[in-house]
């Protein structure tokens, strides 16, 4: 697969690097509550199981899709801006953003439905995990929805070109930080028994 | 000095270190009460001389920020104070509302203090740190606004920098969570709830920005690094200091009567604070590294070095070996706690006022840097304080693992004051490391009457 | 100057679709309701390429100095080998 | 090092980040206050016990003993002492102090009433029910 810039000379990262300092951040707090899951799991497994069971699995993967999709949005919106095409890049960030809010939508009617059963991060330990790790990651997906709102707004009035998008590409790395966490905590926290 | 009102500072920095004697001289006497147990009772019992102990520190610790602020921000404004005068009278207000609060102390029973300083209107007194009466209270809110107002003022008529930014934003923090002071409730668990939101969000979050500005300030001006890299490295460090350090309240919500899930959120959190403590050292060894000029005043750079280094011992690791809810289940409440906050708090904000006062005192005394012999005589003093304060931590650290065995997790535990005679020999010990800490305190403040030829500005 | 970028936008695609394949797949396993080492095995494995994916080719990493590949590449590895690591002694 | 990394961009992932951790810091209270009644024993204050709490904090106890595994470290935690000693031991040894033993450490005469002991013990009564998650790991505290 001849990738068009596979043959450039070892680039730095993409964006700029206090966002990279922020992500390394998350990851090893998400790291960490994510290997916490794991482990507390170990010691008390049939109600880990027992409760993953009420977790609305299809709502899980929808989001999946639909975060997959809007980080496909941002890579086009990218690529697009690294042509200079202000509008286009606009139109693709735009496109992610709504998906985004499709993400929090969804969420937010998962959310619902467990206070309504009165499950709370007190209930147990696994509704606890579960509850602080998807609500950390949906504040997560709010704010990359506002870091991309930013960047729209400005690539909508031309501000970045060809060779000035070092900020749509600070934002796309932080929305690809969001989406990879996610593909790691879906199967983790809904599937894996 | 660039700036005539920069003068303002001097008063502060001098009450804040005859502040910190007083602190240091009631630390000794409860360290000999720890082994002598009536010392003088009935005259200072313990917990007077306790309370006296932490309010001077604080007010000390108060003193130079203050100070450190109202010199380094006519520099980094490039425009004179706005108001030098507002500056003196709230020194004077601050200074005799300190002093009458600690006079209040010794020489009136705690509860007619209460009594007669409003208690009953609203009742805010009796908590650890925040044990000053209402009017005493008030007029640490009038002071933080004045000297809040005064610097806001003065940085908006002037030049903007990331420091000056970051300073204000310590200081507006320091400000807003010190109101959660009077909030009281009987209700137990929330009393103690919303007190960390003065206590830790001071210690382990806002100060932090105050500590990071003033050390950036002295960095670029003792080692000429471009303000460029300084501020942006400031910048990602004050922001890991509140990624961890906000959550990070939640390794006080283990047993306080808060929900469980406090143990994950705030074991992960707070075990994350140390990182920026270690990009703080990094940073100014890197930062002294690639040092552009040699500046005279080489006790200055010692004592910067020396605040990120104990800062990151003190505050991250000395934290770390205890904030995990496992860990910390047994080490609650016990000596290890006591080790970690003498470290802490000499090592993050004692030494980073010292560093101030000892690159901005020379300058506000009409010199670059002091003579050769009086630096000499500082760096001594540096090290014998350090030195001593990193063996209190130590004898703490002992006597508190041999207290959590003994009274904790031995299959017979023994009582409290039982334990406490096991471990008198870590307090003897402590008490000698007191003594040695004093003396590196004497010797800092000879420094100062030194003379001999000093390095007139270049 | 033209043929690259619709290879690259159709590279992107593909990537696009693998991904949501390997969701699928792992909500089908999900859906089937199968447990047991095996399994658990697949799921992190795929997981864990779906995130190589984005970092690789979505967050651009594959043109990066070694150093940040590495570190992507450890933090997945390890977080997904500790997982199947606490999976594997839940089952004993 | 990345050729891009500007302190602009530090500055607004300092906003962005502080901004979003005391966010999330609210919720996590806002969540603690609406679960914390069935834990923290609040059902059990009476005006006693509000007395007891003042009595707590105008005589200053924070500055030698602990309350919770919070205060000062020189006598013991008195969170469990309700469970430990009981309140005739409590009451007793308020009215005899100090002990006057010499070295050993004193603790001051409060010169409380009868009906303030009795608030002050209600007050550590109502302390010792609050759901610690099972600490302190033993009765000595």
């Amino acid at each position: 697969m001849n990738h068009s810039s596979a043959t450039l000379s070892q680039e730095d990262l993409p964006g700029d690097f206090a966002i990279w300092i922020f992500i390394f951040a998350e990851m090893l707090a998400f790291g960490v509550l994510f290997v916490s899951y794991a482990f507390t799991r170990a010691q008390n497994i049939e109600l880990f199981n027992a409760s993953q069971l009420t977790l609305n699995r299809t709502s899980g993967a929808i989001n999946t899709l639909v975060l997959i999709t809007s980080s496909y949005f941002v890579v086009r919106g990218v690529e697009a801006i690294k042509r200079g095409l202000n509008q286009q890049c606009s139109h693709w960030l735009t496109g992610a953003f709504l998906l985004g809010g499709v993400f929090v939508g969804i969420k937010m009617v998962e959310f619902q439905d467990k206070f309504a059963a009165d499950i709370t991060m007190s209930t147990n330990n696994f509704y606890m995990f579960y509850l602080s790790l998807t609500f950390f990651h949906f504040m997560h997906v709010l704010m990359g929805m506002v870091i991309l709102a930013v960047i729209i707004m400005k690539a909508r009035h031309g501000g970045y070109s060809a060779h000035d998008y070092v900020g749509v590409e600070t934002g796309a790395s932080f929305w690809h930080m969001v989406d990879f966490l996610w593909i790691i905590l879906f199967p983790l926290v809904y599937i894996i028994r | 000095m660039k700036y005539t009102s920069q003068a303002v500072a001097k008063p502060y920095f001098i009450a804040a270190i005859a502040l910190f004697l007083g602190q240091i001289l009631f630390g000794l006497i409860m360290g000999l009460q720890y082994v002598v147990g009536d010392f003088l009772f009935p005259a200072i019992p313990f917990n007077v001389a306790r309370m006296v102990h932490t309010n001077l520190l604080i007010v000390w610790l108060l003193f130079g920020f203050m100070g450190a602020s109202y010199y380094l921000i006519p520099e980094e404004s490039e425009t004179e104070l706005y108001s030098p005068k507002l500056a003196i009278l709230t020194f004077w207000i601050f200074l005799v509302a300190g002093a009458v609060t600690v006079l209040g102390y010794l020489l009136v029973p705690y509860a007619s203090l209460a009594k007669w300083t409003g208690n009953d209107l609203l009742n805010t007194m009796g908590r650890e740190f925040l044990e000053q009466p209402l009017p005493t209270k008030v007029g640490i809110v009038l002071v933080a606004l004045s000297w809040l107002f005064n610097i806001v003022m003065t940085v908006l008529k002037g030049r903007k920098t990331a420091i000056s930014l970051v300073l204000s934003l310590g200081m507006l923090g320091l400000a807003v969570f010190f109101l959660f002071s009077f909030y009281n409730p009987v209700n137990l668990v929330k009393d103690k709830f919303y007190w960390w939101w003065v206590v830790h969000l001071w210690v382990e979050g806002v100060w932090e920005l105050i500590l990071g500005a003033m050390l950036a300030f002295v960095l670029i001006k003792v080692t000429g690094v471009d303000r460029e890299v300084i501020e942006k490295w400031l910048y990602v460090i004050i922001t890991m200091t509140l990624v961890t350090g906000i959550i990070g309240t939640g390794h006080h919500y283990y047993w306080i009567g808060t929900p469980a899930y406090w143990q994950w959120w705030g074991s992960i959190f707070s075990a994350l604070e140390p990182i920026p403590f270690f990009m703080m050292t990094v940073f100014a060894f890197n930062m002294v590294n690639k040092r552009r000029r040699e500046h005279p005043n080489k006790a200055a750079v010692l004592w910067a070095l020396g605040t990120s280094v104990m800062a990151f011992l003190g505050a991250g690791l000395w934290g770390f070996l205890h904030t995990l809810a496992p860990v910390n289940y047994y080490a609650h409440g016990t000596q290890l706690t006591a080790a970690h906050g003498h470290l802490a708090f000499y090592g993050a904000y004692a030494l980073v006022v010292l560093t101030m006062i000892s690159y901005a005192m020379p300058i506000l005394r009409g010199r670059a840097a002091n003579p050769e012999r009086a630096q000499i005589m500082e760096m001594w003093s540096f090290w014998l304080m350090t030195i001593a304060m990193f063996f209190i931590a130590l004898f703490l650290t002992g006597a508190g693992i041999v207290q959590i065995w003994l009274q904790r997790i031995s299959v017979t535990p023994m009582s409290f004051m039982a334990v406490q005679d096991q471990i008198s020999i870590f307090y003897w010990a402590r008490e000698g490391a007191g003594l040695v800490f004093l003396l590196g305190l004497l010797l800092y403040i000879g420094s100062f009457f030194v003379k001999g030829k000093s390095h007139a500005f270049e | 100057m033209n043929n690259t970028k619709e290879k690259s936008n159709l590279f992107f695609t593909v990537v696009w679709l693998v991904l949501a394949l390997l969701t699928i797949m792992t909500f089908s396993l999900g859906e089937a309701g199968m447990a047991g080492k095996g399994v658990m095995l697949t799921l992190l494995a795929i997981t864990m390429i779906k995130s190589q994916l984005v970092a690789n080719y979505f967050m651009g990493l594959r043109r990066t100095k070694f150093l940040w590949r590495v570190i992507m590449f450890g933090y997945f590895a390890i977080v997904g080998g500790l997982i199947a690591v606490a999976y594997l002694m839940g089952l004993k | 090092m990345s050729a891009k990394f500007t302190k602009s961009m530090a500055r607004n992932v300092f906003y962005g980040g502080g901004v979003f951790f005391f966010l999330l810091f609210l919720a996590l209270t806002f969540d603690t206050m609406k679960v914390l009644p069935k834990r923290d024993n609040s059902q059990n204050i009476t005006p006693a016990v509000e007395h007891g709490k003042k009595l707590w904090e105008t005589n200053n106890c924070i500055g030698c003993h602990t309350l919770l595994g919070e205060g000062a470290y020189f006598a013991p935690e008195l969170g469990n002492v309700y469970p430990r000693r009981g309140p005739d031991f409590i009451k007793a040894w308020i009215k005899g102090q100090p002990t006057g033993v010499p070295g050993r450490r004193q603790m001051p005469q409060f010169n409380l009433s009868d009906a303030d002991i009795d608030d002050l013990i209600a007050f550590l009564k109502y302390a010792s029910e609050i759901n610690t998650n099972k600490w302190p790991p033993n009765i000595e505290g």
